[in-house]
């Protein structure tokens, strides 16, 4: 009983910190001051979170990190997404698994932000694709590549390894679309494009990334869902306070529902991962909470605006922030549709029962 | 604002015509006379973008289809001016800004002066006066009659104070029709009135409002002790929600065809084949159950269309009409979002091809559940006028 | 517009006289009296439909029928459906479009029940299948032959053609199974059964028993929601009226909406077999209301169990026997899944435009 | 009714086993103890079906896990009781008519006078009595609180007349446990006791309720000037309410949990196979979803589970656990129906294989959403006690 308190008092004063970054119930100025702005995010602040060790939580402390597990970074980016903070933890720290302990100095202290680079096309996990590095050039082509406006160097998976490359190298070049969030995804044509080899595998690391990016949509719909039920019960019409009517009242209860599954699913799938090695069942814990946590977060924030109203269309109301946000995580790191194929084909059905 | 052409008055009377002629008569004129750079415009089109259109029916005498002929109408019968509509959607036609062609001049041929209706009438349909609608409040959306700008009597002037929202394309308009209350003290529905205001008196402040799919269709419209002779008045003064309620009898209907959801199935089976899903048969499974939605869309409208075309007034099932056809929209604009895979995500559309962008099309769709009355009080209307359900 | 009220005024009339049968709001003692009873359904009753001319609607009048079309024949079915009446109608209207007329007096007068037995495997609208008629001997095995404990002789869908075999021939074996609605499904066994060929195809009358089926289950799924409403009205919990309380309005009104739905389309697709040929459009506008009115019927019957609560699940109480009706007749003459697979193999995309 | 066989008392404490061999142990007498054709039952046994079993644990001193060891119960902590229910659940153990070892023990050791404790605990433990459950009625379902079954103090007696509902396997008992209304002038919760009372007292009437599965579970039972003694008040009179409400703490969670929906999915993979549909994709699509849905329940059920086991109480956010499962249940039985073709119509399983029976597998799903508090107070419930939705 006593480790499983201290375990979760040291949860609590995970999330209590990140309140300096995204304050509870703060609003979202900054937020939205960064939409739309070039790379999508501070870089001071970037500094901050990393002067308090969040891309180094799961990395032992010999190498400077904390030496927590996926219990804890996801307790903290469920507080982040809650914050809707933009800053690109959850690719920093998949990159800070990967790389090898002289390279990661430099990115823990935020001097130098190392984005993956994994993807080929859409609706894929696959993390390696035909990517080749061959005699310190790598030549291919990686997509959706998150907030890569940002990035200093991109970690490049390739066949049979990972190549790390500067973005100002000759043979990079780096195209930028926007994202409904306000930030963006780039496209990355590697052309013999001078690179480090570094020894690893990504899977694993994505399976991180996979299940972080569900905490964050987590902590995203609880706010904008908490968000909706002040307003339910504040916005009158008809002379009422519209959050008592019956059949809003029972949609709400329905979304609750799939938050509180969400979490469930998201929590259980961390403790998975922080205690069993298997890889088949880590696969079915991140695809059972990504399935989850994208189509929950989508169902949520959508039903949030209609429950706001007309107010709710606006892109001045703040819940259209977290829909909008929802819209670029969900398929990101894996459908729903993905996610459930591959849980249906790595998980035995006797599992079920 | 530009100058309108001179609108023109049409000599023949089509209803002397069988309906595939004056189909064929229609869908050939469409076809020489309408601008084909704004095909199937993916948002609602401004002013400056519309008005060639708008100005291509004005020198036809075409604008105003339901018009008497004597006030420069086409005095058409329901199923005529529905073949107009048909032939207009299938040629995908834009809607341009016509509140004073559908609201104003149906609302000043039945309620107007003889004064108003010679002022106002030629001049909606030259285009020289171009209206916005002032009907929601902050705090009177669904609960319209709940609306608190309020007009007050000084001398021979009304003098107005308050806030509208969602004035639709208000900053294109020059001529605002105001739902305002003219009596605090009588119960809702009742001291409301309708005022005509041109947009450029002193104390109106115009703000448009970005929204979700980044659009500014919408405005806030604000009056700071606006002042408007009391001739601008329509009809009986208090009266204004019972002419404001006749003049919402189409748009449930409108709301409730097919076109927009047909529309949204036709950019997601191009989404499909470009994601490589169409062939899939989980895919087929779901895309042929929104086909059907919209198939039997299709002939419940149809039922609903021809009451119009027989004369008669829609009821309040109706509601039942624009509560379907905006939710299988949704729908399937959700189906596209998430078979795009992680170009859901992306602000602008795939490939630069308007054509293929999910996350548009989803977030154009969001309000349909929302405006021209939300589907909550739609089910309201249905639960209480149509299956009597009671109150407690 | 003469014609059209014409039309409306007969098929009012048509209408009326169904209650002769199956009065409008009358109480349903004669229907549950009859279940799990064999046949299953009233002769003499039979013999009443009969001589109102209703086997032989769609029949012309020179081999005795009224030569009316499926618009009558569907608002009849409706009415019929909507007091659950057991006897075989759409299965003998449907043999009936397929004798001769040297057949046709004994079958209309109600003397001889004649069923068609075509299925041969389940979710199957394959009209044929495997049984063979060779020198006057056919040999095969049908399935889910409705109400078959009533009938005097089976019209057996063989390759080529049809035959006429009566129940009482040697090799006939008839193995019956009680249905949810206290009818009963025959399995016919047929080894060398003496049998009389008939020309034809039944692939057409099938078409037409398909959607006067789905007539059917509109007028049961109107009837169990108008009864469903009445409860609404009248049942009080907690001091309100439970019709008041707007989760369950709002649920209603969706229900209203399917039915509004089905309607339509039966409606619609009628109206094509009644005036187009070609064989695609037949079965696109079959198939679609087939289709609605089987997940309708589900979902609306259902639906009024929950909305009756705990006396809903009852056996006493009338809403459950359409509940069960739309048990057996969804999936009867092809399930919404078999429907929707066969519209989208024979519309071509640009008619849903 | 049968005779019993004389209970006994476990003599062992297993609170001082670890887990995994009180799981083993539990495991092992079960698989050596428990009747084979009694596993997996697809209805809710009769007393005459299911008492070989109660007897069984009545003999090794196992029926009554929850109890103090003083009154002839295992004393077991929460979480040695979950295990044992989870071991029971594994082996597809029968329930049996458990409701004076549940219900009546605890009430009694809890509110029950020390006359009360040693005439009927024993009683309950060897199965000489059995119980059932006296609680809805015609007009008191889902407002439970609205019941008016009366029971009036004649002396030393009280007489009741009134009629209640779903009292389930009332056939089966020789007791039943209700709850009556002394006060008729008190608010609607008050006013309300406990009474215990033979059912072979006169003036009883038993009626089964044949149900939409053509399953007689439940009974209408009346109540015609029925006198019982004023000793078989338990607890204080007029407050019955309180302690009714307490004894149904764990209902919920036993109706959340995930049994019922995996026993079900299990149902539709063979009816799947059976069919020919497995392999299909459009068919593994929707499967996988169930899959997850079953998944995701199972882990939020374990977050329940987790709380009992510290031994703190369940909030009302547990009706939401309610509220899921049932109907991810209800889901599960509509595709088996979808898939099943024309055998979802048949009356009896198919092919004389009772785990192929769609069509009453969807039956006995329907009263789920119904039953423990229907679904719509159950929303009602979250809506009001965990949102905190206004009433106004």
């Amino acid at each position: 009983m006593d480790a499983a308190e201290d375990r979760n008092e040291s949860l609590r004063m995970l999330r209590d910190s990140a309140a300096a970054i995204a304050p509870r119930g703060g609003d979202l100025k900054r937020i939205r001051d960064l939409r739309f702005s070039e790379p999508g995010f501070d870089r001071a602040v970037w500094r901050e979170i990393c002067a308090m060790g969040w891309p180094g939580l799961r990395l032992a402390e010999d190498v400077g990190g904390s030496g927590l597990g996926m219990r804890e970074f996801v307790a903290l980016v469920e507080e982040l997404g809650a914050g809707l903070v933009p800053e690109p933890l959850i690719p920093v720290a998949m990159a800070a698994r990967l790389l090898p302990a002289d390279h990661l100095a430099s990115v823990l202290s935020g001097e130098r932000i190392v984005i993956p680079a994994w993807q080929e096309r859409p609706n894929s996990l696959d993390a390696v694709g035909g990517t080749t590095l061959s005699g310190g050039k790598v030549t291919g082509k990686k997509m959706f590549v998150p907030q890569a406006a940002g990035a200093d160097a991109f970690l490049v998976t390739v066949q049979g390894g990972l190549a790390l490359v500067q973005r100002d190298a000759p043979g990079v070049s780096l195209v930028l679309e926007q994202t409904q969030d306000g930030g963006n995804f780039g496209t990355l044509s590697l052309d013999g494009a001078p690179a480090e080899a570094i020894a690893g595998d990504a899977s694993d690391a994505l399976e991180e990334a996979a299940l972080a990016t569900s905490a964050y949509l987590l902590g995203a719909m609880d706010r904008a869902f908490a968000m909706t039920l002040d307003y339910m019960k504040t916005r009158q019409q008809f002379g009422r306070t519209i959050g008592s009517f019956q059949a809003l009242q029972h949609r709400a209860v329905d979304l609750k529902i799939q938050i509180s599954l969400t979490r469930a699913s998201v929590e259980a799938a961390a403790a998975t991962l922080d205690s069993v090695t298997v890889p088949a069942l880590r696969q079915s814990a991140v695809s059972r909470a990504k399935a989850r946590a994208a189509e929950a977060s989508m169902l949520v924030t959508k039903q949030c605006i209609q429950l706001s109203g007309g107010i709710g269309y606006t892109d001045a109301y703040d819940v259209g922030l977290f829909l909008r946000k929802a819209m670029v995580l969900s398929n990101l790191y894996g459908s729903a549709a993905l996610h459930r194929a591959r849980y249906a084909a790595v998980t035995p059905e006797q599992d079920d029962e | 604002m530009n100058s309108p052409a001179a609108s023109a008055r049409d000599p023949q009377d089509y209803n002397t015509l069988d309906d595939d002629t004056f189909r064929i008569t229609v869908r050939r004129w469409v076809e020489a006379n309408y601008p084909p750079e704004i095909r199937n415009p993916p948002k609602r089109l401004h002013w400056h973008e519309n008005k060639v259109w708008f100005f291509k029916l004005s020198e036809k005498g075409w604008l105003a289809p339901s018009w008497p002929r004597e006030f420069g109408g086409m005095g058409l019968s329901s199923s005529k001016q529905l073949i107009m509509i048909e032939e207009f959607e299938r040629h995908g036609c834009c809607r341009f800004n016509d509140h004073g062609v559908i609201m104003v001049g149906p609302l000043l041929i039945q309620h107007g002066t003889e004064a108003q209706k010679q002022h106002f009438l030629p001049k909606i349909l030259s285009g020289e006066y171009i209206w916005c609608q002032g009907y929601s409040e902050p705090n009177a959306g669904s609960d319209l009659a709940a609306l608190r700008t309020e007009a007050v009597l000084d001398g021979d002037h009304y003098v107005i104070n308050g806030q509208k929202i969602w004035t639709t394309l208000a900053m294109d308009a020059n001529w605002i029709f105001c739902l305002v209350r003219t009596d605090k003290n009588a119960k809702k529905q009742e001291g409301i009135s309708f005022l005509l205001i041109p947009m450029d008196t002193p104390g109106i402040t115009v703000r448009p409002i970005i929204t979700l799919d980044m659009h500014d269709e919408f405005c806030e419209t604000f009056f700071d002790n606006v002042r408007v002779p009391r001739e601008n008045l329509v009809g009986q003064v208090n009266k204004g929600w019972t002419m404001a309620k006749a003049l919402l009898g189409f748009e449930r209907i409108f709301l409730g065809a097919p076109k927009q959801s047909q529309y949204a199935l036709a950019r997601l089976k191009q989404l499909a084949e470009r994601m490589g899903v169409w062939e899939d048969e989980s895919f087929q499974d779901r895309y042929v159950r929104l086909r059907l939605d919209i198939a039997d869309l299709r002939e419940l409208h149809a039922t609903y269309v021809e009451i119009v075309r027989r004369g008669e007034t829609l009821g309040p099932d109706v509601s039942q009409l624009k509560t379907w056809q905006t939710e299988l929209f949704q729908r399937i604009t959700e189906l596209s979002l998430e078979i795009a895979g992680e170009n859901a995500a992306l602000l602008d559309p795939m490939e630069g091809n308007r054509e293929l962008h999910p996350s548009g099309l989803y977030l154009q769709a969001r309000p349909a559940t929302i405006y021209g009355g939300s589907n909550e009080i739609q089910r309201n209307i249905v639960a209480k006028n149509v299956l009597e359900l009671p109150d407690r």
